[in-house]
């Protein structure tokens, strides 16, 4: 398996990641794409704000990956993420997967998202009319 | 010893900067360190959770800090 | 749901398709792409021929995407499918699909590729150095 | 009546064309179309399977035919 790991404060590009995983011993690709929603709970959203522990950020995506790879017969996967202040409709992060059958692109780009989701330090501040929210700190 | 504890996310909020200092006994151990940062900043216990880093991976409450690890305070993630 | 269903003889737009499911609304999007694959069972493919029932195979897949639209709370959903002539690497399929929440993009998107892949009335050659062979067609 | 019969795929190759033409009674169904086409073209039977679309749906076996109806052969699928 090939891995790609990136952290930038620059506009994801969707398309050099679906290039970078495609390969001619691939059957299917599967992407996910994560969005800024405009609002949360019925609150419009105005804008987010990505923070990251970068070093151990890239790490954790680093450990996930190599699980996904353990699980499922991965071609190639790249996580790239964005940090810094997006607007709604922007990127925050792109997961992309090429394996020989489907499933396993499926799977493992699902276990990816759901595990980083979970693990790799990055938190995100909803910015309201009325003020930020960290995403998740309080029960 | 002293060591400085990275912050991010509500945990930076908390201690109002980037970073914190505490002084720890030089056999100390995240569970102690936890104890020392939660006493200084109570809101610290209002958090749905926060874990301790040392040198870039979750650390368990036993583990042992140096004083030239580098620690982090850990709070919710939220990515993607 | 808004549903877009395309077939084509031309190579198929990736971004085009992804740009078309995204939306303010949207918080996750799944994209799953198939394409052609070098070998099948150890033997190298020259290339693939797509062929296709048109009007059905358009028909079955609005069927199936209003499928998905009641079994998940999906927002947008693309599918397009290639037919003709492929090389190794090009994409056959694109299907995109946005929801509020991941899990129903990653599901309905699942649901679209393992529903088509079995009702939807298109037929794949893969030609070898020896001959060709419809896929499927014999037990 | 004369019913035409569209053919893809590996049915185009058993056929040797894009569709056939087949005899059948007036009030026949699906059933007695696939009984029609397996007699003239036997390796019909060595398909995996195959479906009958009647105007551009999957048709069952009782459903009936008739000679304005558009008839597909759909051997076993494999887009995607």
């Amino acid at each position: 398996m090939q891995t790609q790991i990136k952290i930038s404060n620059q506009p994801l590009d969707i398309q050099t990641c679906i290039d970078w995983v495609m390969s001619p011993e691939s059957g299917g690709i599967d992407v996910f794409i994560g969005t800024v929603r405009n609002t949360t709970k019925g609150k419009a959203v105005l804008r987010l704000e990505f923070e990251t522990y970068e070093k151990m950020a890239v790490t954790e995506m680093d450990k996930i990956a190599a699980q996904a790879g353990e699980k499922w017969p991965v071609q190639k996967l790249i996580v790239h993420h964005r940090t810094g202040i997006l607007k709604v409709g922007e990127a925050a992060v792109v997961i992309a997967v090429s394996a020989v059958h489907r499933a396993a692109a499926f799977e493992a780009c699902r276990y990816m998202i759901d595990t980083l989701k979970q693990t790799v330090p990055i938190w995100k501040k909803e910015v309201f009319e009325d003020g930020g929210v960290w995403v998740a700190a309080h029960p | 010893m002293k060591i400085n504890i990275l912050a991010f996310g509500i945990a930076k909020d908390i201690f109002g900067g980037p970073s914190v200092s505490v002084e720890l006994g030089n056999d100390a151990n995240v569970s102690n360190l936890k104890y020392a940062l939660e006493k200084e900043y109570p809101k610290l216990k209002q958090l749905a959770s926060y874990m301790i880093a040392v040198n870039n991976e979750y650390a368990l409450p036993g583990d042992g800090i140096h004083s030239n690890d580098e620690i982090a305070i850990i709070p919710p993630v939220s990515g993607g």
